[in-house]
């Protein structure tokens, strides 16, 4: 048993960190460091650096221009990702399309889409969720019917992340509506989101923020070409993509940002006369979220060796996503604690690059309210931990 | 014993909840709360018109009410709608320091009368940069020349502080910066040319302000230097005031989530019929009953010496800020996906309870406070 | 709106505790407070000064004997008792059957029953539970077939409370084994447990104490005249019993003695050369605790208050008992801990009364921790917290 | 990285795991732990005769192992098997002084070799009356006079200490008596006329001692006045062996849940059924999995330097406290009535469990100390 990481990891780790030191923009580091929003163009531009070292499409195969890293060094990239304060990488068409057609997708789709998330000329949206159809995927309603050459889509989808920037959507369509199942008459769909009859329409989050939509189709006719797969096989790739690897899901990097920034903030915030990290019943909070996340990065890191052997983490994985949500989410309550009375004033200017502006209160206490109620979403989306808690019943533990 | 409401008491509480369901639905509350002034005026003067404000004042300043129950009635229904007129900052914190210690005289009355009236309003500047819920820590300064008091310092979060018609201002006479003695009250004209202010919107609706006071003439309130103990007598009743309003927010939410977890379906089933959401509502109703029984203890003994007002105002307030974090948190886990957007009601109440946690002290805040006032009980 | 006794309630609240004061020997509270093994005797002799004073059938109406009290006055009465450190008042005869006979019993029985509860001459067992029905009574399978003038029982209770101490126990047994429902053969059966085929046996706590126990019956012939009310009307005085009022559920005088019992342990451990209370760690576990207590106080006084205006508690019940469990197993937790490594050594024997040897620790170490785990029964018995969750999920959120 | 346990290790690990499933059933168990000694001494050497406690001990003592990782796994196995032979009181807390004070001298290294034998038992007497979990308040003192150290004072909850062959014991030579300096280990013979020992049953298991020092002959163990980082090593290493036996017995409380869940029945169908009973076994679930994964972390690090032993055995300890009060009361929740018997054995599981919380610190105490410990860090 060895926690430490090889001297190859370590050397891949010094890499990747003195790669990001070297070409992220302070720029944008400063928009992630400040919560500001973050522009079309800003994720452009951190999509065209990896374009740039070949590391785009990070999860992919090396015969398909991925870097074929193991997943010890895709949790480091992760980790270094977060802790240099780079941008996401919007992950629905590399991450997501990309091992779909890999695994699925004709020659001809292959052929054309994939140097095309490689180079990362396309933004991809993700259309799975319907209202009513949210972690209940088999009950979607979002229609496709043969007509000619083409499927004609009608229906709605929704929490369409950042469709408003997307050119393009993969979406689970209904194409057997009498199937025997409801989750065999679903088939996946790629369509250009300039086709007629596709209309985007905000969702205004709790904190007022625009980065969900939804999608309506009406007699949308997309080009019997763009099926992936057979049709009706859409469930077997939804499901593919379910069980697809996935190291970051415990969320480990963001939660030891947060827990910095937070001794930071406890550090600076005085509670009579004296820091806040020094009182008692607040740094007990803070250790108590310390010790969690440093048994949760162990428990990460030996799933993520685990999947290095091998062995593909099922249920392991909504362990990590119950565990994972709930450090993140007590680590944005911290921070808006820390601050008292200075979590309430709410300044959505504030988070556009240009504001130049003077806080209430300190700079750091601005983002604090809205990111623990943003932050909520982590138990909702990607399947609600009640769902995860189900998986884990049934897989683990045999109920 | 006799936990029932008054017939008097029982016929307020049924004014309040009509109006405020009647003339107060969400979009309009979103309006008011996104409007420069964070409130609607109108609306303010129908609740005047109502008794709402005169329920909240003692007889002595013109009011018809103003104990403790009085105050957790109406803040309850308060939070039952998600009203964001200025119950708290004009008619408990600005108001009752002139109650207590200007009440009698002419000047304060008119104002008292006015503010009953909805026509004055008013707001406590009191919390400074630093000053984190301390109620001693006050670093302005007033100072005094030729019969003129001046003031200096900075306020900060003053709960609608850029709308008040006057306010009501803390500064130091004498101590250090911690001390209780050596406090004063002041009245402070706006648009003394001292007084600059900054407002912003808060995150759970509303508005407050940052006010920077340089030489602003103020009028005193009460004796100066011996304000303390009117300062924490309001922000007992603030605080009171707060958890009532956090225990309505409460019973709306948890209706509003009832509801959903009845309609909504998921697997061809109500998600209701989880057993493991019916379970957590259990144990969400239960807090809400020991939140309920805990401000109902606290309002009945609001008038009580100060040990037991402080420790009872305390338990109420770290609960309603440890009950509220649970009830919030599931409310929106609850509603899955539209927990999380704006247009649902349930998660506007899910940001009041959390962000009625930032006033007047935290759950933790409120903890250690009943700790300090409990060691004559051991 | 008025928190506070009345003149009238805190004139009874005297008068009960200065009763208790005068009558209740030294020995006994001595014995309670020391949580030393009450022996029958013991319970004879505290049941024996009610008897005196008109009290042991507190909870009847007047008119069969009782006190007639308000739910104020029968609250009070058993905070006072608590209080003071009486035994518990053994409630299978005078809170249990008492009730059921008064309702349900012919006129022979309630005459020849009734005084000798009164009279404090019978100990009468509860012959409810059976292995596999604890909280699912309706499955029990104890048969009772009707042979003559008899009925000849045959099966197995479990968790008979002091059956050892009893000289009569009242049972459901399956009198309808063809009923179209489960619950509806049961019938509600009265017998003396010297009648031959009666075999009583230990069960042990996991402390290794001995309180309850198995109850066996082979062919054990009763006398028809011993049915409560009709053949296969068991379940309804099940479940009146269940709905009568039970104003003491919350353990809310249990609970308050438990938290003085804590201070002065805080007050006299030492932490690091400090009094344990001063521990801010400490201070704000205890804290919590009396907070819960406070407002579970008022929840139960609202409920009781209720109760003496005609409103029957109904699933309030359930909340009570849920939340006053946790208060009390909250109490327990803090008691062990409070006494740190002296919460470990373990004296059986000390908790006879003749024990006079010496503690390892301070003498009231030695009880915390059989305390602790003792007291996690009560979120098991009387129908588990889960149970009850059930039931507050039907009938006051109708799910 | 590499999680992965080396060939000899998962040798042992099956050893250990099979040995005590074998040999080690509940009833016997029981027997053991209620006889006078507390224990088998049978066992005892049969556990030895298997290598278990020369795994605990390094190379230069006699043994071949003594890492954090060979004492988690070995006390993962004594969890799992509810096990109450003195492993902790001889391998741990009495072996450890010796090799690191005096585990070169030939007289150390004979009893070393009757200890990894099983011929030899040991017990370490440092906790007193009122210390707690201080590590460093002692009040006995030892003096020397002509070359003789003769130590007086009170050892409470000495484990294993009426069966110990031979005591180790703390005392102060110099300094107040919470100062780290001025300890002193001795090795005292139990059947010195200076020594009184009073035996008694521990709730979960086993016994222990109360031990009155009257001006007992010791023999020091290292340098006196030095022994402070020895006794922290020391308690360390406990402190690790007592989280890992914590994280083997709620593997295997769990496991029996899950069976009882799965087995039993109610209203018609499996216990288990209960959805909200799964998602607590699932919350059970992850938190066992962190405690696993905390205790890898602080025995990977247990030879580090003292910052980081500490802080992450104190992480592991903290943790084992906080999730084991959840599995033990959930373990007895969930099999109702049963759970509270003698007979069955998860709730002696769940005493275990618990009590392990009274050991070398509980959870707040750890929680303090990882706080102290990561001020570096921030």
């Amino acid at each position: 048993m060895e926690l430490s990481y090889t001297q190859d990891e370590i050397a891949f780790r010094d890499e990747v960190r003195a790669w990001l030191a070297k070409r992220l923009s302070k720029r944008l580091v400063n928009k992630v460091r400040k919560a500001q929003r973050l522009t079309k163009a800003d994720y452009k531009e951190w999509h065209a650096l990896l374009v740039e070292r070949g590391w785009m499409a990070w999860h992919w195969p090396v015969e398909h221009g991925g870097t074929g890293w193991t997943p010890v060094q895709k949790h480091i990239f992760e980790e270094e990702m977060i802790a240099a304060g780079a941008p996401r990488i919007i992950p629905f068409g590399v991450n997501m399309l990309g091992p779909v057609l890999i695994e699925f997708g004709s020659q001809a789709q292959k052929d054309y889409y994939l140097p095309r998330i490689l180079n990362d000329e396309d933004w991809w949206a993700q259309g799975y969720s319907e209202p009513g159809a949210g972690s209940d995927l088999a009950s979607l309603k979002t229609s496709a019917v043969r007509d000619g050459g083409d499927y004609v889509v009608n229906g709605q989808k929704t929490w369409t992340t950042l469709a408003h920037f997307a050119n393009r959507i993969f979406c689970l369509v209904r194409t057997g509506p009498d199937a025997p199942k409801p989750q065999q008459g679903i088939s996946f769909l790629l369509m250009e989101m300039d086709t007629p009859g596709i209309e985007v329409r905000p969702i205004y989050t709790l904190e007022g923020e625009h980065e969900v939509n939804e999608v309506f189709f009406s007699d949308v006719r997309v080009p019997v070409e763009n099926l992936v797969g057979e049709e009706n096989q859409g469930w077997t790739i939804a499901k593919y993509l379910l069980n697809y690897e996935r190291t970051g899901i415990a969320g480990v990097g963001f939660s030891k940002q947060s827990l910095g920034a937070l001794r930071k903030i406890a550090q600076t915030e005085q509670k009579d006369g004296r820091p806040l990290a020094d009182d008692p019943h607040f740094a007990a909070r803070i250790a108590r979220l310390e010790i969690d996340l440093l048994a949760m990065e162990i428990f990460n890191l030996r799933v993520v060796a685990a999947a290095g052997e091998g062995k593909l983490p099922g249920a392991e994985s909504s362990l990590l996503k119950i565990k994972g949500t709930q450090v993140r989410q007590e680590a944005t309550d911290l921070m808006r604690r820390a601050v008292g009375p200075y979590a309430a004033p709410d300044l959505p200017e504030a988070f556009d690059e240009g504001w130049n502006g003077q806080a209430p209160g300190p700079d750091y206490a601005l983002p604090l309210a809205r990111g623990y109620f943003n932050m909520r979403k982590t138990s909702i989306y990607g399947g609600s931990n009640e769902i995860q808690r189900n998986i884990v019943a049934k897989h683990l533990l045999g109920f | 014993m006799d936990f029932n409401l008054s017939d008097e008491r029982r016929m307020l509480q049924e004014t309040a909840r009509r109006m405020i369901r009647e003339t107060y639905p969400i979009e309009k509350r979103h309006d008011f709360a996104r409007s420069e002034k964070g409130f609607s005026a109108d609306i303010w003067r129908d609740f005047a018109e109502l008794g709402l404000v005169g329920a909240l004042l003692p007889a002595q300043a013109g009011g018809y009410g103003g104990t403790g129950e009085d105050i957790a009635l109406v803040f309850e229904e308060v939070g039952r709608g998600l009203v964001v007129e200025p119950f708290l900052a004009t008619a408990i914190l600005g108001a009752w320091p002139l109650c207590e210690a200007g009440g009698a005289e002419a000047g304060d009355a008119g104002t008292l009368e006015a503010v009953i009236e909805g026509r004055h309003l008013l707001a406590l500047a009191h919390g400074e940069p630093g000053s984190r819920y301390s109620l001693a820590q006050v670093k302005t300064q007033a100072t005094e020349s030729g019969g003129i008091w001046r003031i200096s310092g900075v306020k900060s979060v003053v709960l609608n502080g850029d709308t008040a018609d006057d306010l009501i201002v803390s500064a130091r006479i004498a101590g250090a910066a911690e001390a209780q003695d050596g406090l004063a009250l002041f009245r402070v004209d706006p648009k003394d040319e001292g007084v600059a202010r900054r407002s912003y919107a808060l995150i759970d609706g509303g508005a407050a302000a940052d006010i920077t006071l340089g030489e602003a003439i103020g009028t005193p309130i009460g004796a100066p230097g011996e304000a303390y103990p009117v300062i924490e007598r309001t922000i007992a009743r603030a605080a009171l005031a707060a958890a009532a309003q956090a225990l309505g927010a409460m019973e709306a939410a948890k209706d509003l989530t009832l509801d959903f977890l009845k309609t909504r379906t998921q697997f061809g089933k109500p998600i209701g019929a989880n057993q493991v959401l019916q379970h957590r509502m259990v144990d969400m109703l239960i807090e809400i009953e020991q939140l309920r029984s805990c401000v109902m203890l606290a309002a009945s003994t609001l008038e009580a010496g100060r040990e037991t007002r402080e420790r009872n105002v305390s338990a109420a307030k770290h609960l309603a800020g440890r009950v509220g974090r649970q009830v919030a948190e599931e409310v929106i886990q609850m509603h899955g996906g539209v927990g999380m957007t704006w247009e649902l009601a349930a998660p506007h109440y899910a940001k009041r309870i959390v962000m009625i946690d930032h006033l007047f002290g935290d759950t933790d805040h409120h903890l250690e406070r009943f700790i300090h006032f409990s060691k004559g009980a051991a």
